[in-house]
């Protein structure tokens, strides 16, 4: 299958009082058309930060500097123009957030929330934009679309409120959609449903999806590939039958054992100990050896290798014994 | 750039807390600083220039006022009357609205009710008349000053106050305080007033500035603290008459109003952000 | 629509009770005033003639008296006879009101475009050189007394520079530095309070989500956040404007312009009653409608007004 | 113009001049705007109320008898007087050909309106007290009108030509009362344009007057509080004349070009008052000898020179000189604290006194810096003096409820005559007296049946002697008025009184 998007040394550093954060540090994938890539982690890995630095949305106010390449469809989107960037945002690349209660504006409806996401984007080629409206809110099962396009936010469940977040991102047809935790804020049996919603649109559009949850289990369920962020790294990339069959990363593999479904039934769930690291004060070392039950005295003061895999596939430890496999 | 923000925030704030702790010294003991008694009066110096200019002495470092008492020695003594009215007005009708506003909030009904209708027709009164007809019918002094500003300006915290403690009322430490029985008093004191205090802090030192600035207007219609009391509001309202010939009795008291009140916004939007990370202030 | 009829209603009577407690107060106030028969009477006459005139004013009966006859003739729209002027109360307010009205509505529109444009010039480039200036600028609007910027304008644009008439109402010309110190203050509290809201309304998710779906920036600004700040904003403006009409003593005095402020100061100490009593009562008359427009607008601006529970 | 009575040529060639006005007046042009501090509540002449209105009242209307431009007691609309030798009947015989400003004749019958207007207690003339006098007026036949007096009143036509306007009835029975007071019309040299309150009256040269057509068409008295800005308008060129200016800024307003500064006495004088007369029963300030000390104590030179900028000139006694014969032998109390203190101690106050003072803010020239400079001269000499300034109207409205033991105050000159003073401010009996003296009670009631001028200045002289020796008050000046005018306009205002009348003001282009 074709690449969609390529990040290489992806960074995204802020600075603050405290010092510069940094918040995404050196992380690289690639996203097949029609792929559902999961990035999961603790809060406060940087998952957000690194897909708001995508979509070059970062809060502008205390940036550093977003640094690395992204490559969509063969252009770096880190070499587009403002103008250029606001382009593509919403049309090709879209994004659902985490919290549909205050995702939409509360004084406008429905309807005038949707529609405009087309008229921003001129280019786009639905020529009548409220059959599209209700076509959309037909797919992500809206019951009565018509009535609910009048409505204001506030008259609407959460679930409801999600849903519209996804229609509004699918809007001008994305070739990637980035679901920030959409579930999260959600009910569980909602959950599910959204879960199914996203699934299907990969299966009918071949939207590719790179879907940020710190849920283990939705990405089991949902994702081919997934990669595994840790203080801003992303730690160990992998398909999803190999992370969860074969983790290699020994914060992966203490992230699995913390987990009811994953973590081995004879043992009782290990607990990860200690905190994650300040983002301002990474060491030279790897971030994770503080934590790290396997780590050796070179963990806490070298720099952590990259291992390449097949297919640009990673993972960062430099206990390459454990892994198994030979590294690269 | 941000880390040169923050170092001048930082060199910000303690300029002003150092123009303030000048103000409240000043304040306490402006007359035994004063290098003059500023009612003291001398009509052959009237209007003597500041040093600077030609025919000023060392003598008089910013000049003499009409009737040549000393403007530096006024400056220092005055600032007991802004400190005195603006402190003691905002303590007052900060603790006023304050108990209202907890009153009407935590009680609600038609207690809230009345309260809320004294607010708004405490608010359709202008000011300005209360404190003709009140200054008016009690004569220029301090203590009527401050009440008149105190009895304007406490609908602000009511206000704040009330919607605090309407949201807080419906948390759950306040109805397991409420469950155990605890004195309706006790609660507003213990459990809800620590909760809105920081508001009424910063409120407060912003609105310190806005009395300072209510007091000089109130000068300007004759109706604030008189003469020979010195008082940077009656200064500057009086030097006023003078202004095309000599700026000194007017100016001088004038910018340090400004430098004051300046100062007192500082630190009010300083309080707000260190106790309100959310506000954008 | 039964519960917004019934919401509109009970707004109504709310501001009949407030306008009947201004009325009831400012009566009682008005009493501490100097005696109008002393201010009024030259100094030519005698006790006698101050006592017939004295009962020739009505002010030989008895307060509550007074309040009931007052009370009974502002139902039926008569707010009495002025002392001083010998005119209807009614008739001076609606000669005077137009000039304050002018001013205030000069001095607000002013403030809107100023303090509007400038706390949204500030917010969406926060600390930057330019934000600062704004800061300090609004700051020292916060921190000069109103008589000081009147006069200092006058010294400037119409004594040294000679552009502005120094004075008076007469035209365009003449409305522009009065408007300018009677908006100064509240062009700070209007700026301070816009780039606050425009800052925190530009953190919150929607706007986040208006970025994503690729909208430019103008129209987040101005549909976007305008829209969403646009009952807190009003409601900052409204209470400015009501301060602006009451507050306008001190720059008509300066500027000698012809409102209802200075014929409430000087009825004030001129010990004329009924004007001061007939201009209270109109301006909470005013200052009440004004927030029940304000409310009305509101809860066609805001669809979340009258669903909350 | 200036006519007399006296002279029947005079009168003969002014009616000439009147029926062919075109030869001896040149079309009134040009605009003047006069800036004054305060204005008129009503426009009405027999409901004025301030001195405001009696710059208006002079402008727009005549009397019988009036005050011309020199301040000098001349007839207007009537030609002469007789006076019965009881002196209670005055009959005048009223002018020919005297126009209302909308070209009605004016007739015995308005006289008589006018003047039983004045006097009814309906109308609440605040002026009636001067013309109270006055028991009825008959119309003798068209053109002559008798008024019986119910006692003597040796300066009645004084008083006359102060509140004796004469309206138009026709006019005001067909527009009525308030409708005079919106649009007034008189008979006087300037008729009404127009009226906003607290922003300016505008009024028009009447072409139609029988004697002084002005020289400006239009006129604007403008209303303007603060004293900055009406030194604004007149750099500006906005105003023409400015009034009231505050005395410190007369070297100011010299300095600037194209203008310059008037100054005349205001037949105003300034005094600190003792309450002696109500509710001072053991006031330290009943012994004349103190009061004689506090005279004594106070640099009346160095303020008029220090503070008001020489806008006053010293007085000894009560009398203004711009408007009574003063005896010029009465020296002022000297400056001698040292004598003051010992004064004191002799009245048996070694240690001082302490005793409160009231001064109104806003009233009087500069009433608050002169309170302070005395109540600080005052403590020199060992009185404590608890300084009360009260914004004015404050001030004035507790005159009747509050004892005021000492105050600032001035008395103002209405009927270039010092039996004002003395009636409305001396005589125990007036309402702005603090002063009981039998003796001096009984001196000023004589005073109203002495006719003959020598006599009288005699009379006020005994009387100025007996205050001064008294000590009645503190002593100090009488001021003058500081008005600042633009060289393109010539005017000379009225001496002794503060009422500007603009019959003879012109400006050039």
């Amino acid at each position: 299958m074709q690449t969609l998007l390529s990040v290489a040394n992806l960074q995204t550093h802020f600075e603050t009082p405290q010092g510069v954060v940094q918040a995404v540090n050196d992380v690289s994938f690639q996203l097949k058309k029609g792929e559902i890539l999961g990035i999961v982690g603790e809060s406060g890995s940087g998952k957000s930060v690194m897909a708001q630095s995508l979509m070059r949305v970062v809060p502008e106010s205390n940036l550093s500097k977003i640094s690395g390449e992204v490559y969509f469809n063969g252009i770096d989107l880190m070499t587009l123009s403002p103008k250029q960037m606001q382009n593509v945002r919403g049309s090709s690349i879209a994004m659902v957030t985490q919290n549909p209660s205050t995702s939409l504006n509360p004084v406008f409806t429905v309807q005038d929330q949707l529609l405009e996401t087309l008229k921003f984007h001129p280019q786009q080629k639905f020529k009548n934009p409220k059959e599209r409206m209700l076509q959309l809110m037909t797919e992500v099962q809206l019951p009565s679309p018509e009535l609910i396009a009048k409505r204001y936010p506030f008259q609407l469940s959460g679930g409801m409120k999600q849903r519209i977040s996804i229609a509004m991102a699918l809007m001008c047809e994305p070739e990637l959609l980035i679901a920030d935790e959409p579930t999260t804020a959600l009910d569980v049996t909602i959950q599910a449903q959204i879960l199914e919603l996203i699934k299907n649109i990969r299966n009918t559009h071949g939207t590719s999806i790179i879907f940020i949850t710190h849920d283990l289990g939705v990405v089991a369920q949902l994702c081919d590939t997934v990669g595994v962020m840790y203080a801003g790294q992303l730690v160990e990339y992998n398909t999803v039958e190999e992370i969860f069959k074969h983790p290699r990363h020994p914060y992966t593999q203490a992230l699995l054992a913390s987990n009811p479904v994953f973590g081995k039934k004879q043992t009782s769930l290990k607990a990860m100990k200690g905190q994650p690291p300040q983002l301002t004060q990474l060491g030279a070392g790897c971030a994770f050896a503080d934590r790290c039950e396997q780590a050796l005295p070179l963990c806490h003061h070298t720099k952590t290798d990259l291992i390449r895999l097949e297919n640009h596939y990673h993972h960062r430890c430099s206990i390459p014994t454990l892994s198994g496999l030979p590294s690269l | 750039m941000t880390l040169l923000n923050l170092r001048s925030a930082n060199l910000k704030i303690q300029i002003t807390l150092f123009v303030l702790i000048v103000f409240v010294i000043l304040g306490l003991f402006g007359a035994w600083l004063a290098p003059y008694d500023p009612t003291q009066q001398d009509l052959s110096q009237a209007l003597a220039p500041p040093f600077w200019h030609a025919g000023g002495t060392t003598a008089h470092l910013l000049g003499t006022a009409p009737l040549g008492q000393d403007i530096l020695s006024g400056i220092m003594v005055g600032a007991q009357v802004s400190l005195l009215v603006s402190l003691c007005a905002v303590a007052l009708s900060g603790l006023f609205g304050v108990f209202i506003g907890l009153v009407a909030g935590y009680r609600g009904g038609w207690v809230d009710t009345v309260c809320m209708r004294v607010a708004d027709i405490q608010l359709s009164i202008p000011f300005i008349l209360l404190a003709i007809v009140m200054i008016g019918a009690m004569g220029p002094k301090l203590s009527n000053v401050i009440f008149v500003i105190a009895v304007t300006n406490w609908v602000t915290y009511a206000k704040v106050v009330r919607t605090e403690t309407m949201r807080l009322r419906e948390r759950d430490f306040v109805k397991s305080a409420r469950v155990s029985a605890t004195p309706t008093g006790l609660i507003l004191l213990r459990h809800i007033l620590p909760n809105v205090i920081n508001s009424i802090v910063v409120i407060a030192t912003l609105d310190i500035g806005k009395v300072i600035i209510f007091e000089s207007g109130l000068s300007f219609l004759g109706l604030s603290v008189q003469p020979p009391t010195p008082s940077w509001g009656a200064m500057l309202a009086d030097g006023r008459k003078y202004i095309s010939i000599a700026y000194w009795p007017s100016m001088f008291p004038g910018i340090a109003i400004f430098v004051v009140v300046l100062c007192f916004n500082f630190l009010g939007n300083f309080l707000r952000t260190i106790w309100d990370p959310q506000s954008k202030h | 629509m039964n519960d917004r009829w019934r919401y509109l209603l009970e707004r109504l009577i709310q501001a009949a009770v407030c306008v009947w407690g201004v009325s009831v107060i400012i009566f009682c106030i008005t009493h501490f005033i100097g005696d109008p028969v002393q201010l009024l009477m030259p100094a030519e006459a005698s006790q006698a003639d101050r006592l017939a005139y004295q009962q020739a004013l009505g002010l030989d009966k008895s307060a509550f008296e007074r309040y009931i006859i007052f009370f009974a003739n502002v139902l039926q729209g008569d707010l009495g006879q002025s002392y001083r002027f010998n005119t209807p109360v009614l008739a001076l307010i609606w000669d005077k009101f137009p000039a304050t009205f002018e001013l205030a509505v000069a001095a607000i529109v002013f403030a809107i475009i100023v303090g509007v444009g400038s706390g949204i010039l500030c917010a969406i480039r926060p600390n930057t050189w330019w934000d600062h200036c704004f800061e300090w600028l609004s700051l020292s609007g916060m921190a000069a007394p109103t008589f000081w910027v009147g006069i200092m304008l006058i010294m400037f644009f119409s004594v040294e520079l000679r552009w502005l008439p120094t004075s008076g109402r007469s035209g365009l010309a003449s409305l522009v530095l009065p408007a300018i110190t009677l908006g100064w203050y509240s062009t700070a509290v209007i700026s301070r309070m816009t780039r606050s809201t425009l800052l925190e309304t530009l953190e919150t998710d929607f706007i986040k989500t208006s970025v994503l779906k690729g909208a430019p920036s103008h129209i987040i600004i101005f549909k976007h956040c305008l829209k969403f700040m646009l009952p807190t904003l009003l409601t900052i403006i409204s209470l400015q404007f009501v301060t602006l009409l009451a507050g306008a003593v001190i720059t008509e005095t300066i500027f000698s312009w012809p409102g209802i402020g200075r014929l409430l100061i000087q009825s004030a100490y001129g010990g004329d009653y009924p004007v001061v009593q007939g201009i209270t009562v109109v301006c909470s008359i005013i200052f009440v409608l004004i927030q029940l427009a304000v409310d009305v607008v509101q809860f066609f601006l805001d669809p979340r007004i009258g669903h909350r529970q | 113009m200036k006519f007399s009575s006296q002279n029947p040529f005079a009168a003969l060639f002014l009616i000439c001049a009147l029926s062919l006005p075109s030869l001896s007046f040149s079309a009134p042009t040009g605009k003047l705007t006069v800036a004054v501090p305060s204005e008129p509540a009503t426009l009405d002449p027999h409901k004025a109320s301030n001195r405001y209105n009696y710059m208006f009242n002079t402008n727009m209307f005549e009397g019988l008898y009036i005050r011309n431009d020199k301040a000098e007691l001349v007839p207007a609309l009537a030609e002469s007087v007789a006076v019965a030798s009881d002196g209670l009947t005055y009959t005048f015989k009223l002018r020919k050909g005297v126009k209302f400003h909308d070209g009605s004749a004016m007739t015995a019958d308005d006289v008589k309106f006018s003047i039983e207007r004045a006097i009814n207690p309906n109308t609440k003339n605040p002026l009636l007290a001067y013309i109270k006098t006055i028991d009825r007026v008959d119309i003798i036949n068209a053109d002559t009108v008798a008024m019986k007096l119910k006692e003597r009143d040796a300066i009645f036509l004084k008083k006359l030509a102060f509140a004796g306007w004469i309206v138009p009835k026709n006019y005001i029975q067909a527009v009525g009362e308030d409708g005079f007071a919106k649009k007034p019309m008189g008979t006087g040299p300037f008729k009404f344009v127009s009226r906003s309150i607290n922003e300016q009256i505008e009024m028009e040269a009447n072409e139609l007057h029988w004697s002084t057509v002005p020289k400006v068409k239009n006129l604007v008295i403008r209303t303007v509080p603060e004293d900055a800005v009406r030194l604004a308008m007149l750099q500006t060129g906005e105003a023409d004349i400015v009034a009231e200016m505050p005395p410190p800024l007369v070297e100011r307003i010299n300095a600037l070009r194209g203008v310059k500064t008037l100054s005349h006495p205001s037949g105003e004088i300034y005094w600190v008052v003792f309450n002696i007369k109500d509710g001072a029963k053991d006031s330290p300030l009943l012994n004349p000898m103190v009061r004689k000390a506090l005279n004594h104590a106070i640099d009346k030179q160095a303020i008029i020179t220090n503070v008001l900028k020489n806008q006053a000139v010293q007085i000894a006694g009560a009398l203004a000189p711009s408007v009574a014969a003063v005896d010029k032998n009465l020296q002022p109390y000297a400056y001698n604290p040292a004598l003051a203190k010992k004064m004191l101690a002799d009245a048996g106050y070694p240690n001082g006194l302490k005793v409160d003072m009231y001064s109104s803010v806003g009233r009087y020239t500069l009433d608050k810096d002169i309170s302070l400079v005395i109540a600080n001269q005052l403590k020199a000499v060992g009185v404590d003096v608890n300084l009360n300034l009260w914004e004015s109207s404050k001030w004035v409205g507790d005159l009747s409820k509050k004892y005021y033991p000492m105050s600032y105050q001035a008395f103002g000159n209405t009927v270039f005559d010092p039996e004002g003073l003395m009636i409305f401010g001396l005589h125990s009996k007036a309402f702005w007296s603090f002063y009981k003296n039998d003796a001096v009670d009984k001196m000023i009631d004589d005073s109203l049946k002495i006719s003959e001028q020598k006599e009288r200045d005699t009379h006020f002289q005994k009387i100025d002697k007996m205050l001064y020796d008294d000590a009645s008050h503190i002593f100090l000046w009488e001021s003058k008025i500081l008005i600042g005018m633009r060289d393109k306009v010539t005017w000379r205002p009225q001496p002794g009184d503060n009422v500007y009348k603009f019959w003879n003001a012109s400006v050039d282009k």
